[in-house]
């Protein structure tokens, strides 16, 4: 399956890509495994996404946890806490 | 309701002029208008840049407006949120709420301004003498959310 | 600090310019315009006229703004409150307070706002089509009020 | 003494007048002297400067009560409730 990962303020300079997609295995999958796949390329990644630092992942542009479930073709936004307003 | 993200400014009295306009229920029209603060001592802000997630920004403004207008008495309602570079003094965000009595109007529209810092995918870059960095989210916002959650 | 009684229109985007124009330490501006509101089923409000005691409304709106800015941040603050006869639909009273932040400005607008329905000497007369009659006061007012007291 | 008397809205209507001048006995006086003297007139000043109806008190523009002290030239004003904003 392939998930749109889309990166937003400091994470999208860290990361240095705006977005991309990723393949994942199997047919349907969780947050979780989408970010232990991108944690296993090593800093910046390995950092950023750590329980340090107060990232954010949205489903289809809705908030989601850890444990939310990922399909083929779902967008995925990581981005840093929201200063808006 | 008139929910815009945009990089040109917008007109504070064209606006609420607009909110629920020939509307004779509207008793009050609660707004707040946000501007760039040019930074405390020591840390002068000369402009910042505003980014972001356009698909989810909408999404998101458009049900924290229905959830304000869920909780309280709104007649017409108007967000518009700024994106791009703005220089220090310049107009970010307009939440403006007409309502029959003014409770609900101010009520109404603090909450979206609160729930909005918080929920509202965008981003904030300053520029100072010293050089860029992201503005960190602030503690104090969570704070302002907390008030609003409903009581058990 | 502007504070003005006046018996025409006031212009809300050329006011909202105006608080704290030029002020980078602004970080927001709350406002609420009051509106004459048309009534509620079976009441008709066609217009009202609002009289007024000048040289006490003077004093009470400006030691209203002076305990606002001695309880909440505030850098600037316009009052408007029209007297005369308005029609549905016409802005009765503009409030208006800046901020560095915006948790004051809210606080200090919708103060200033609940103070002042009970504390300036201001009355309402309504016209319906059954004839003239005074606005009692409400008990909704005082409670709005009570609020604001300080925690002892 | 000699107090300006002030009257507004509904008050203003039902006592027929805006304003009056008083003469009360002494060099000193207080509201509830004022008040008393007023509705020796009868109705309509007995029935509506009554506890039955919630006027209010300004001794030169400052809100005051029934024990507040009246000098000579003081300017008191008797209305209702207000209904502002």
């Amino acid at each position: 399956m392939k998930v749109k990962l889309l990166y937003f303020a400091s994470l999208r300079e860290r990361f240095g890509t705006a977005e991309e997609i990723l393949e994942l295995p199997g047919e349907q999958s969780r947050v979780a495994m989408l970010v232990d796949v991108l944690r296993q390329r090593g800093a910046p990644w390995s950092e950023l996404l750590s329980v340090d630092y107060p990232y954010r992942v949205a489903v289809n542009q809705e908030l989601a946890g850890l444990i939310s479930p990922l399909k083929d073709g779902d967008e995925v936004a990581i981005f840093p806490p929201v200063t808006g307003g | 309701m008139k929910i815009i993200v945009q990089e040109h400014d917008f007109d504070v009295g064209q606006e609420l002029a607009a909110v629920a306009a020939g509307d004779l229920g509207v008793g009050g029209l609660a707004s707040f208008v946000g501007r760039v603060r040019a930074g405390d001592a020591g840390h002068d802000v000369a402009s910042m840049t505003l980014e972001h997630y356009p698909a989810m920004t909408q999404k998101v403004l458009e049900a924290l407006v229905a959830e304000a207008a869920q909780r309280w008495q709104v007649r017409d309602a108007t967000v518009i949120h700024r994106v791009g570079r703005l220089a220090a003094g310049e107009q970010i965000v307009l939440v403006a709420v007409a309502s029959a009595h003014r409770g609900d109007a101010f009520a109404a529209c603090e909450f979206i301004m609160d729930i909005l810092k918080t929920r509202a995918p965008f981003w904030k870059k300053e520029q100072t003498p010293a050089g860029e960095s992201w503005v960190e989210a602030r503690g104090s916002d969570d704070v302002a959310v907390e008030r609003w959650q409903p009581i058990e």
